[in-house]
């Protein structure tokens, strides 16, 4: 196990810089999505605060902070790799591509959405991307392995990636996964998300150990821990992961020190944690936009045209959501057999 | 309206509590009697429970006996298991009923046969609690009530309080029970704040320690025409349905199970014996779990006693969808249950 | 005696199986035709499964399609979902059905909900196959049935052939299916050589492929007075019980369910229109399963189908004990079959 | 993570002599029973082999060989410690001082047994010696837990020491089981009996580490692998992992690597593993005998009176199952509930 530091981006200084600038654009998406999504799961909500009320009811968990992770795994990927989330799941949806309308129609419940407004946003189902997710913690990781044996035994260099945090990291499916999955040799990278919290129970009230990279060990497989929350350092980790998985070298494990920076749910009053005002740099968002105008990657200009994009394409997105049709309650069984 | 150990008038020592505070309050009551009592679970601490089950515990017992855990619920529950055996009388938080899947082994082949196995010799005396139901949009994997699935495997007692008394009277029966209790509790009747509130979901409740016999069902409405068995946050929703039928000269019987295990088999009959229609109403799914039961516990005791065809209300065996207009022709809600009054009675 | 597609006389192209071989038989004809099919699970490969179920399989598909895993359920029947959700065709073997308690996240909350979830758009055509039931001393956590327990969560189809011919075109039709299918076979009806057999565990069964549709309950035995439903082991039970009577001129007829889910009312519901008594016979536990299920389909239909109150015999909501006396009265054996029928009749 | 060698053993000569003698005298009494039962559990389940019929009906896994486990690890405990075991248990049962005549008589079925025949040889409960056991796999880990944590907050030094197969350090259950006790530091020894073989699946086609000790690390705690399936060595790991967990310095893991000299099951025709003849020393008692008594600790005189002894103890409690009454079938359902 090792901790990675930041790396020199590789190959030629202009597909750096425009690899760079898609790390950027792509944690800006998640951003305006998310925070798309705050204000319209706050918009009717009230008064007070109804969970089962408004257009888009029920347990909502958000990723914000937590985009250098998805921005910087899924840059390695193709739809045609799989990945599979949590039940904080969107970041990791829209970095590997998927369709946003699909998205947030199915956030919004609509019949429009991936699965027809049946699964919700803890359930998403794609097949252009071979995404998908699972509310039960570390549950989502069996499946993945599955996955990657079915590109394995189809002879591609196809992988899949396996997304927990680190609260999951102490569930029995968890190990259960990564031993089978370093004794058949399968294709997956396993990713684990450290935002110290597991709703209010902090890592140390649920970890025995400090990083979860120590837990590859023990499963035979290489292990690191990326400590800063910086896109490009995840983005370095992962090259090695996808690089190893994709060669039929077998599976890996990244560990990241992330930060929500919002509540476990929406709704969550949070009474367990710290201000985050104590956290330098603690969102990683401006961090990296001032990183890439600093380094002449991106002007003050450019950044904002991709913010004023990623804007507009999510509105599209829930414009889309909200002009859609819900689905007919008469066919509410439908689907439960194919 | 209300069951039959609720004063009718409020006791001169009581507090009006949500199900969620008066579940609490039977927990410390407990806590204070008995230093064996702990709670232990997820979020329990600091959050106070999910659903608020624990709201005030860690402040008063301190983190040596409300205790958070880590997600590894195979470990905890199992934990609960072994201090049970060893003299303590553990409560331990599943968070949501749905979550059984990944430590359904410690429940139903440890907790509840040891026991058994070991030819009474050994005892377990823990609670398991654990909240139940949809209504709020929370989809297909934490809405589910599973309740028929804890009672078909047997060596557990199963518990479904509806309301605040049952609620604080229910959970002291379950801590000093020598058995293993599964405690359900509904989202839907805890009377949060933050979720839409029914309002039998607060009341009076009285102060101190009172128990209420597990395996007793409930006559939540006395009624004449038609016997509705049910339990949960369903019982309210068959009550209002009584109530708003009742001056169109229905007169509906309510009879709120309370626990599954034991089942109050002769609850059911006395009331079926003199109503001669039945429907139930059941939130978990239809086939092969408790609405089959009851219908089939009155049909091997006399089919005779039925006027009219049986109706079962209940989840149409559809994982709970998360879009709201679907969720709610899934649920077994009001209109159904009314439209199932009427079709026992011919109408 | 036996199913309706089982040919009166033996197809000349047919072999006398056992139902383990028959099944077997059944998972290598779909693998020869369809390379997507594999096979895992523990002790599948060289043992050939504890009980039989891939006898051969490792020596004529090698182990890249016949794998042995570690004790990993939740990993390898995980591993079974993905593998299906990319177009595969696992069948994944649950050594026993008492096992479940450690991956029945992965089996109700995935395998079954996936489909549903994504509004159709992923299909999981996988099997899962595990071994159930007692009789032969395994005791409270190897004895088990829990067909109830899978037929209550919805989305998976779940059958339960209880001889040679069914158990091979079952497992092909559900091979073939595009949903999941849990196949669960009775260790007593498999043939075993080293258990007791009941003489129709072994069969003419067809060479090559066939199906037998899932869904569809089979006439054991035609008869006149009293309806025996029931499945599995207990239909060699009743059918003993049934030719016992025949000469004292009561005249049993014996469904065999042969799938929980879909459950097929219209033969329950058939046949107790033609005889009017009902007994229910069921090695599961007795509450909230499939015995009430099967009474509360005609009672929901018409109680006065039933000229008598109905009857079942199953498992008394006792862990299945060790001892061979206690574990002879808890199972619905034939004496206590024989007895049921007596008291349907009004004998 | 460290393999320990043969140590030197502590104490007086005299002492030492005296506790060897006790180790060599615990596993003497194991093999008698097993191989008792096994005589009475194939005396009558012919002509051919059906596994129902007999006296002693039903799965039946034996322990012959694996003596040198349970003996070295249980030498350290009072019958006021716990100890949870497997579906394989007799060796933890009688090591740990458990009842003869209680034990037979539960496998024989008999009202006068442990569970008054309910449980049978997979499910052997007793409270006089904390001791219990589980027919599924790993699942016996998480009770010793909540059994160690009541004697913590007893404010005793007593301890659980929880036992399972190598095959099911590949459950979910393990790996909780380890991280809850080093967490709350509780007073567990986990003892992970590795014989090679899950039924047929070799450890080589389950387990992605070559030691379980790595495991431990994984949890935070320490572990350590016995190479050589010798009384001595288990009894020197033990005696460190036992005090460390006594003195309130949380868990620790000891792996030994054991040999079963037997079907998994009896009826089991092994056909997937090599003859034992090719392991040299195979069997731990012989081999132990020999030097006890090269070590002047035992004569040979000495040894025979040692097995017959033990001999006498096993037909005693058998004869005592035998004429035991069976329990009586209208009281099936007792014992449901308290
Ligand atoms: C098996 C299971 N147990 C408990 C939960 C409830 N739960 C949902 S999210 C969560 C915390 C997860 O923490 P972590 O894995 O660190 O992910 P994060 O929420 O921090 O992204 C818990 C306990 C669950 N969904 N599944
Ligand atoms: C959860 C679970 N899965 C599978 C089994 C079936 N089973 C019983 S013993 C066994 C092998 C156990 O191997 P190991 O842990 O190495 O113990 P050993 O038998 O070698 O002592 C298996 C797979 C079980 N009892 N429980
Ligand atoms: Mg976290
Ligand atoms: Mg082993």
């Amino acid at each position: 196990m090792t901790t990675t530091s930041p790396p020199a981006p590789a190959g030629s200084a202009k597909a750096d810089q425009a690899a760079r600038r898609d790390l950027y654009r792509t944690m800006t998406l998640i951003r305006a999505f998310e925070e798309a999504i705050k204000r319209d799961y706050w918009a009717d909500k009230g008064p007070g605060f109804d969970i089962g009320k408004g257009l888009v009811p029920g347990e909502m968990h958000l990723a914000a902070g937590q985009e250098p992770v998805a921005a910087g795994v899924c840059a390695h990927l193709t739809a045609d790799d799989a990945v599979t989330a949590t039940h904080r799941p969107h970041h990791f949806a829209i970095a590997h591509g998927m369709d946003l309308k699909a998205l947030a129609a199915e956030i919004f419940g609509r019949e429009t959405g991936l699965g027809h407004g049946r699964g919700g946003h803890m359930h998403l189902f794609d097949p252009a991307t071979h995404f998908s997710c699972s509310g039960i913690i570390a549950e989502g990781y069996p499946p993945a392995l599955g996955q990657a044996f079915a590109f394995q035994r189809q002879g591609t260099d196809r992988i899949a990636v396996a997304v927990t945090g680190e609260g999951a990291a102490n569930q029995g499916a968890f190990h259960e996964s990564l031993n089978l999955a370093a004794l058949w040799h399968l294709p997956v990278v396993f990713v684990v998300e450290d935002n110290d919290w597991g709703i209010s129970v902090p890592r140390s009230a649920s970890t025995s150990v400090a990083s979860n990279a120590a837990r590859a060990a023990a499963h035979g497989m290489p292990g690191v821990r990326v400590e800063d929350n910086a896109v490009e350092t995840v983005h370095a980790a992962a090259a090695e992961a996808v690089a190893r998985a994709r060669a039929g070298q077998g599976p890996s494990l990244i560990e990241v020190h992330t930060l929500r920076l919002w509540g476990h749910f929406e709704g969550d009053a949070e009474g367990y944690r710290p201000e985050l005002d104590q956290v330098p740099g603690r969102d990683p968002l401006p961090t990296y936009r001032a990183t890439l105008v600093a380094d002449g990657v991106l002007t003050d200009a450019d950044a904002d045209a991709i913010t004023a994009e990623a804007s507009a394409q999510v509105e599209e997105a829930i414009a889309f959501a909200k002009d859609s049709p819900l689905p007919d309650p008469a066919h509410a069984s439908a689907y439960v057999f194919a | 309206m209300t069951v039959t150990e609720t004063p009718a008038t409020p006791a001169p020592q009581s507090h009006r509590l949500t199900t969620a505070k008066a579940m609490a309050d039977g927990i410390a009551e407990e806590m204070r009697r008995d230093p064996a009592v702990i709670y232990l679970g997820e979020d329990v601490g600091a959050y106070g429970g999910i659903f608020g089950s624990t709201t005030g515990l860690l402040d008063e017992f301190g983190p040596t006996r409300v205790l958070d855990t880590p997600i590894s619920e195979s470990a905890f529950i199992g934990l609960g298991i072994g201090a049970a055996v060893e003299g303590m009388r553990p409560i331990v938080e599943l968070m949501f009923a749905d979550f059984m899947g990944v430590c359904l082994d410690q429940i139903y082949n440890h907790m509840a046969k040891i026991h058994f196995e070991s030819g009474g010799n050994v005892k377990v005396p823990m609670v398991l609690t654990t909240a139940v139901g949809g209504g709020y949009s929370d989809a297909a994997q934490h809405s589910q009530c599973l309740w028929g699935t804890f009672a078909h495997l047997p060596g557990m007692k199963v518990v479904v309080p509806s309301n605040p008394y049952d609620a604080k009277g229910l959970m002291i029966s379950a801590i000093r029970d020598d058995n293993p209790v599964v405690y359900m509790f509904h989202k839907g009747v805890m009377g949060l704040a933050w979720m839409a509130k029914n309002p039998r979901a607060s009341a009076d409740v009285p102060d101190g320690a009172y128990t209420v016999e597990i395996g007793k069902a409930a006559t939540a409405r006395k009624g004449t025409d038609v016997t509705v068995v049910t339990l949960s946050l369903s019982v309210h929703h068959a009550l209002d349905v009584a109530e708003r039928l009742a001056p169109q000269g229905i007169d509906v019987e309510v009879i709120d199970l309370r626990s599954l295990v034991p089942l109050d088999r002769e609850a059911i009959l006395g009331s079926v014996a003199r109503t001669g229609h039945l429907v139930v109403v059941d939130e978990d799914y239809l086939s092969f779990g408790l609405s089959g039961e009851v219908v089939a516990t009155v049909t091997e005791h006399d089919p005779g006693m039925l006027r009219a065809a049986a109706v079962r209300v209940a989840n149409p065996d559809t994982p709970v969808p998360y879009s709201r207009p679907l969720e709610q022709v899934v649920l077994p809600g009001p209109a159904r249950i009314e439209a199932a009054i009427r079709k026992v009675l011919g109408g």
